[in-house]
């Protein structure tokens, strides 16, 4: 089985490097498919350690060779492939090698088509890491290694100017939350003693609690900067500046939620502090509510559906945040299916309206883009949590988890959000497909993707419908390794009363979407109706004026203070340096006119200088003599 | 009684003679002056038991140092009253004071203060001239005949230096002789 | 009324001042001369009546060594002094100004 | 020949460098490169006799100058010093490699190899005076290399240099004075040997004295802020190649002195002085960084970014336990190859456009795909990305001090934040973007000669940052020997507390007795 585990970490990273082989040469077809083929091995041995595990086997668990020790801290590189670990990696593979297929037709004109697969298959290497390792240390690599690449893949286009931005905001925003997470792991390091999960998480239930909601918060801190979750989320919507791939890859199925991952991995720790985990639940709750909330009015196409996926991370947070751990992972898996499909869909869309990203500009595509439209519609109604697809099944035990453990404000926060999440679902699909042949004034004509493509893109498609039949065989599994809290409500009755009261709610809100935008006319905004110009609206649309209130009152402070900080380095700290030795300049000029070369003059100077040498060696020659003598009168006088 | 009036009357006129030689505008008197109060030294070297020392005293200083410093005189126009500006006199006064103060007090204050046992004591019944004698050409054998080499060396750096020349005499002679002549030795010498 | 080491060494303080302010004061280099023969002959007395007083010989061997010293320091300096009145037709410390700084 | 090994490696450059004067100009070029690759050989050679199971001193050499003052010529390395050691020969060949068209480059390249010998010299020195005089030595190659062949300002940036530095030290001299006295006041013989001097315990009084006198040398040196204004003028005057061996090499004089000297001798007044060093260091950190985002040279970026970095070292030095000091040694070998390539890469771009102005700049990686690879994978070392040669040196030195400190580690981990923000906007202003100034639109990419330098430099990039137990293995066995040094030394019960008993008690003893 180590075999496998070694193919499915290292297949990506020599895709990686077979593709930066090229980077400097024009595009070449068969780097894109070897690159894919290589994730394909890396997949299909993920399914083989799945299998392995799935039929009751051991957990992998491999030490490959010491990385850093010194003193009483030994890091090796270690890999473990338990439960949840080969879900991730299952997730991981999956996706990326249909990302990494879809790209071959996505990036067909671009003259950057092997440095893409360089970074994404990089992407893929460091993801595996961080799901694999066995210990802290191991997991920051991966964390910090799809933040590198991240940062390349959003700034793909580096001559855009807004996606370079995007790249960097991203790269430093996670970095403020990996200084959490590095203090984090510090605190594990310093109390436990060691790195390795196995030996840390158990070493941790003898611990003072308070130590241990330090390392909660901080690790979760972490957590959230990956994880985009509110106040590091900025930098999520401003991410889709890069390929849409990308965006479907790293911005909704995997990256993101390495944050969650790192809640699951932890549940040890996380189970002895519930006080962290209840405030996990409620941030969670609240992200959810205030990214779809985001997502009602924007008009940009892919934020659209990047606040939903920050909505869904909050779902996530939420059933992690409650204990319900092994619920987090299926939504997670089950989020990674539909989202991604959406993304790749949303591609397709891009790509047959010439980048154009408003769907106010769009209408009536699915005449030109039927299967485009059938898998979008699909994605969405499995995000919407609509039985019996997918997000059905994860959503509706996070609902559960949060109504049996009696948290009746996150329950109706989450149900709430789940209507608006149908809501903008569909407002979206509704305005691309539905309706008016807006895109016509505008003059583009739009085709479907390559065939290709789509039959990438299909096996998403299928799991996105029936994922929510893994979910026996999944509870099965990964009640192996995470607590099996299993949440039935009390009564046969209200659990129908609530399954279907959701879905009515969620399926009205689909409604009301259809009603609003596919069978009434819609015009492109111009900021003169009424609703454009109400205080919600404008609210929203700014994102509530966080990325403006983080440009105005960090960003700007931060490069005055710079600037500010400079002038002081030049004019306080080097001219107080350069003032000293202008004192001796100075004494030296003014003392220059001793030195007139009157050498009588210079007699009289040198004869004063021998007096004041010898009533030197007077005074020093008396203070020895007398020295018993000076110290008791010194100390009479209290020196 | 005898020794305390020689001691204080030398000390007087030997005082007195070096002040003459320091402030005096003539030179010719600062000589004299000079010479007389070396003389006026020579006496407490006997006074004091330094036979030996008092007659080198005289033959060199009086005698010879006295006579070169007459000679080079010839050189200079000495019947020219020196003219000399004067800065503050208490400075000046006060300075040399507290220095002279000082030399000798650092100096002498561990000999005063410190038992010190001769390292070369004299020799009962032996006269001073036989003892420095002793003493000289024993333990300051080797300074002596570095002193003796020292003296040669000086005497032929002084005829060197000051007997270039000695046929012309360049105080009678105008500037441009004078440069004329000094630019030929700047060519001799390269 | 005895005459003690200190009635010397006194002696010596108030010549070598004396030399010293000759040194200070003079501007003539010959005249300079004669004021460091004052502090060498200052010194002298004072080294002279320590040997008396201690009964060591070792203070009239330095005593002549300075003498010695004297003499060929007298005999270099005044060949110098003859070489630079030739050149600049002074010995005037005053004009002697090539060591300005 | 083994036996004084240390000794070829300090005089051989300098020997050669003499004969040097005898090559014409056309052949100078060879002959350095060969003489610097073979001092780099024989320093490899250095690390395949290391012994790595020893802690102590290996390859002592004795040789007595005055001996009545204890003053003896006496040499060692061990895990600390030998890869500064290998760095130092490493850097002077990659950087005679790499020399562009410089005028004169037959006196830079015999500067360079005394500036060699130098910097070897301080580096095994293992005794006060010796180490003081190669110490002292070092800065007048460094004078020449920054006055000779530096930019407009280069007499203002040499002499402030020169002075600043030499000012430092001679505190520092002070201090060795009075430790060699009050080592001959305990035993009553002299002696400067630093092995001797690691048997002595002081009073903590003196230790405070001490280790302010040796502190104030070594903080010049560092340059600790605020006494880092130096730097940047140094680096902005200086040549290429002057820059990098300054960066590389140089400023780590004054934190390898820190562990050579101020800790092991001083453990007590280490500890009471840990927690203002820890507040500078932070200032250091952050404060820098935050004035090297606001430069518009590309040159100065990497100068204080250089500064900031080495507050994270001495922070790590200051944690007194193995992690933190083990971490600092490896982050002084990681900033000297991480700091070097930068300014070497900034060299690049200077000689092709006599500029270092990022305003100058922009899209270069359209033009320059290469250049802009090497430099992004650099710049990820610098800003300390994992598997990178910088992060385990940054990792264990954080680390370390998280152990003394909590909220003084997480104020100086801002590092990784701010040292992002200068790296990636400097990066950004460079690479990014369309090519806006015509003369950029034809640069040619990195040549061979650079790319000579440069590959090596990011080989050991990554594989120090995968793979660093080669060399972080001999460097954890001497500093715990130190730590454990510090332990036994240390009188008061804070400074016990604080420095960690390392379980090998055995070995100090045996460095100690290798003295002697």
């Amino acid at each position: 089985m180590e075999l496998y585990l070694y193919i499915a970490l290292f297949a990506p990273l020599v895709s990686s490097m077979f593709s930066a082989l090229f980077t400097n040469t024009p595009k070449k077809q068969f780097v894109g498919i070897v690159a894919s083929l290589l994730i394909f091995t890396a997949f299909g041995s993920s399914t083989i350690l799945l299998s392995h595990i799935l039929g009751g086997g051991d957990i992998v668990h491999v030490e490959m060779m010491t990385w850093m020790a010194t003193g009483n801290l030994y890091i090796p590189f270690g890999f473990v492939v338990d439960q949840v670990s080969v879900t991730m990696m299952m997730v991981v593979t999956l996706v990326s090698t249909i990302v990494h297929i879809y790209s071959i037709g996505y990036m067909d004109h671009d003259k950057g088509f092997n440095r893409f697969f360089a970074w994404l298959s990089a992407f893929v290497f460091s993801m595996m890491i961080l799901v694999m390792s066995d210990n802290f240390a191991g997991l920051f690599i991966g964390w910090e290694g799809v933040g590198l690449c991240s940062w390349g893949l959003i700034g793909f286009w580096f001559h855009k100017e807004v996606a370079t931005w995007a790249a960097n905001e991203a790269f430093i925003m996670n970095r403020i939350a990996d200084l959490a997470m590095l203090i984090g792991i510090f605190l594990v390091y310093w109390n436990t003693g060691s790195l390795q999960y196995d030996i840390a998480f158990p070493a941790m239930a003898t611990l003072d609690p308070s130590t241990l909601t330090w390392m909660g918060i901080f690790l979760f801190i972490g957590a959230m900067g990956k994880s985009a979750q509110f106040p590091l989320h900025t930098w999520l919507a401003d991410a889709m500046e890069g390929p849409t791939p990308v965006s479907a890859l790293i911005h909704a199925a995997t990256m993101v939620t390495a944050g969650v991952y790192l809640v699951i991995r932890s549940n040890e720790l996380y189970d002895l502090i519930p006080n962290v985990g209840l405030f996990i639940a409620s941030l969670g709750a609240f992200v959810a509510l205030f990214a779809a909330s985001m997502a009602l009015v924007n008009r940009d196409m892919k934020r659209i559906i990047a606040y939903s996926t920050l909505s869904q991370l909050g779902y996530m947070f939420v059933a992690a945040g409650l204990g319900a751990y092994w619920v987090a992972l299926f939504h997670l898996m089950a989020h990674a299916f539909f989202k991604a499909l959406l993304f790749l869909g949303a591609g397709n869309v891009m790509h047959a309206m010439h980048d154009e990203l408003d769907p106010f500009k769009m209408g009536g595509l699915y005449k030109k883009m039927k299967w485009t439209a059938i898998m979008m519609t699909i994605a969405s109604i499995a995000l919407a949590g609509i039985f019996p697809l997918a997000g059905f099944f994860s959503k509706d035990a996070i609902l559960e988890a949060a109504f049996v453990e009696h948290h009746f404000i996150i329950y109706s926060v989450i149900l709430f959000t789940a209507g608006l999440t149908a809501f903008y679902s569909f407002r979206l699909v509704a305005m691309i497909f539905h309706g008016e042949e807006r895109y016509k004034l505008f003059g583009i004509d739009p085709h479907e993707a390559y065939k290709f493509m789509l039959v990438g893109m299909s096996p998403l498609l299928i799991l996105a419908i029936i994922a929510g039949a893994l979910k026996g065989t999944y509870f099965e599994m990964i009640t192996g390794l995470l607590p099996n809290t299993e949440y039935h409500l009390h009564s046969e009755l209200t659990y129908w009363i609530m399954t279907i009261g959701t879905q009515v709610f969620v399926a009205l809100a689909i409604m009301y979407a259809y009603k609003k935008y596919a069978f009434s006319p819609v015009s492109v905004p111009d900021g003169t109706s009424k609703m454009e110009n109400s205080f919600m609206y404008k609210l929203l649309l700014n994102q509530y004026y966080i990325p403006y209130a983080y440009e105005e009152y960090i960003v700007k402070p931060y490069n005055e203070l710079s600037a500010a900080l400079w002038k002081v380095d030049q004019n306080v700290v080097d001219a107080s340096v350069d003032g000293i030795a202008n004192i001796f300049y100075k004494t030296g000029e003014n003392t220059r006119h001793m030195q007139s070369g009157n050498l009588s003059t210079m007699l009289k100077w040198m004869v004063a200088g021998t007096v004041a040498l010898l009533s030197l060696a007077v005074v020093f020659g008396l203070a020895a003599r007398y020295s018993g003598e000076i110290r008791t009168i010194l100390s009479g006088l209290g020196v | 009684m005898f020794e305390a009036v020689a001691f204080y009357l030398f000390a007087f006129l030997t005082i007195a003679m070096f002040y003459i030689t320091v402030t005096t505008s003539q030179a010719l008197y600062a000589l004299t002056a000079l010479a007389a109060g070396m003389i006026f030294i020579s006496a407490f070297f006997f006074i004091l038991g330094a036979d030996f020392l008092g007659a080198v005293q005289i033959i060199v200083y009086t005698g010879a140092v006295m006579a070169l410093y007459a000679f080079g005189m010839m050189f200079f126009d000495t019947t020219r009253e020196v003219k000399e500006k004067q800065g503050n006199k208490f400075i000046v006064v006060g300075l040399a004071t507290l220095a002279a103060v000082m030399v000798v007090a650092i100096f002498v204050a561990p000999i005063v203060s410190t038992n010190m046992t001769a390292f070369y004591p004299m020799v009962e019944g032996a006269g001073n001239t036989q003892e420095v004698g002793l003493v000289l050409f024993t333990k300051y054998l080797i300074p002596f005949e570095v002193a003796a080499v020292m003296l040669l060396v000086a005497m032929v750096a002084g005829i060197v230096l000051a007997g270039k020349k000695m046929d012309l005499s360049l105080t009678l002679m105008s500037a441009e002789q004078a440069k004329d002549i000094d630019d030929k030795d700047k060519k001799v010498l390269s | 009324m005895e005459i003690g080491l200190n009635h010397y060494l006194v002696l010596s303080t108030i010549l070598f001042a004396i030399g010293l302010v000759g040194i200070m004061r003079r501007k003539n280099l010959l005249l300079l001369f004669f004021a460091t023969e004052i502090l060498l002959n200052a010194v002298n007395i004072a080294f002279a009546a320590i040997s008396h007083y201690y009964g060591d010989l070792t203070g009239q061997m330095f005593a002549f060594f300075v003498i010695a010293i004297a003499a060929s320091e007298l005999a270099v300096g005044l060949g110098l002094l003859i070489v630079w009145y030739k050149r600049h037709g002074n010995i005037d410390l005053d004009t002697m100004t090539s060591m300005r700084g | 020949m083994l036996d004084h090994i240390l000794s070829i490696l300090i005089f051989f450059p300098a020997l050669a460098g003499v004969m040097g004067f005898m090559i014409n100009k056309e052949s100078m070029r060879a002959y350095g490169v060969s003489v610097a690759f073979i001092e780099f050989a024989l320093s490899l050679w250095l690390w395949f006799a290391f012994d790595n199971n020893i802690s102590g001193m290996q390859f002592m050499e004795h040789l007595p100058l005055i001996p009545s003052f204890g003053i003896n010529y006496i040499l060692g390395v061990d895990g600390i010093s030998l890869f500064i050691i290998i760095l130092a020969a490493f850097f002077t060949m990659i950087g005679i490699a790499s020399l562009t068209d410089t005028k004169d480059v037959k006196n830079m390249i015999i500067t360079l190899l005394f500036l060699q010998m130098t910097m070897i010299g301080v580096f095994s020195a293992l005794d006060g005076i010796v180490f003081y005089v190669f110490w002292e030595l070092s800065l007048v190659p460094m004078l020449y290399i920054i006055g000779a062949w530096g930019g407009p300002l280069r007499i203002y940036a040499s002499v402030k240099f020169f002075l600043y530095t030499f000012a430092g030290s001679l505190v520092m001299l002070v201090g060795m004075l009075f430790m060699a006295y009050f080592f001959y006041q305990a035993t009553g013989v002299w002696s400067f040997a630093i092995l001797d001097w690691y048997r002595l315990i002081l009073p903590e009084s003196f230790q405070l004295w001490l280790f302010a006198a040796f502190f104030v040398g070594f903080a010049i040196k560092v340059p600790m802020f605020p006494f880092h204004t130096w730097l940047p003028y140094a680096h902005g005057q200086a040549p290429t190649i002057g820059s990098v061996i300054l960066a590389a090499i140089l400023l780590k004089m004054g934190t390898y002195a820190f562990i050579r000297f101020s800790l092991p001798l001083f453990p007590d007044a280490s500890v009471y002085f840990m927690y203002p060093i820890a507040v500078i260091s932070i200032i250091m950190i952050i404060y820098t960084a935050m004035v090297a985002y606001a430069q518009k040279d590309v040159k100065q970026v990497v100068a204080y970014s250089s500064v900031s970095h080495m507050g994270v070292i001495i922070l790590g030095t200051f944690a007194l336990n193995v992690e933190g000091i083990s971490g600092s040694v490896f982050l002084m070998i990681a900033h000297g190859v991480v700091s070097g390539a930068l300014f070497l890469l900034v060299g690049v771009i200077y000689d092709r456009r006599h500029t270092k102005l990022m305003s100058e700049f922009g899209g270069l990686a359209h033009v320059m795909p290469k250049y802009a690879t090497i430099f992004g994978i650099m710049m990820m070392a610098s800003v300390g990305m994992p598997l990178t040669i910088n992060f385990v040196g940054e990792f264990l030195s954080l680390l370390g001090f998280y152990q003394q400190s909590h909220i003084l580690t997480l104020l100086a981990g801002i590092a990784i934040v701010v040292g992002a923000i200068y790296m990636l906007s400097a990066y950004k202003k460079m690479f990014f973007g369309e090519v806006t100034k015509e003369e950029n639109r034809n640069l040619p990419d990195v040549n061979k000669r650079e790319l000579i330098a440069l590959i090596p430099l990011v080989l050991i990039t990554i594989w120090l940052g995968i793979y660093p137990k080669p060399v972080l293995g001999p460097i954890n066995n001497s500093v715990e020997s130190v730590v454990q040094l510090m332990h036994n030394k240390a009188t008061s019960e804070e400074a016990k507390m604080r420095i960690p008993n390392v379980s090998g008690v055995v070995i100090s003893k045996t460095a100690t007795k290798e003295a002697h």
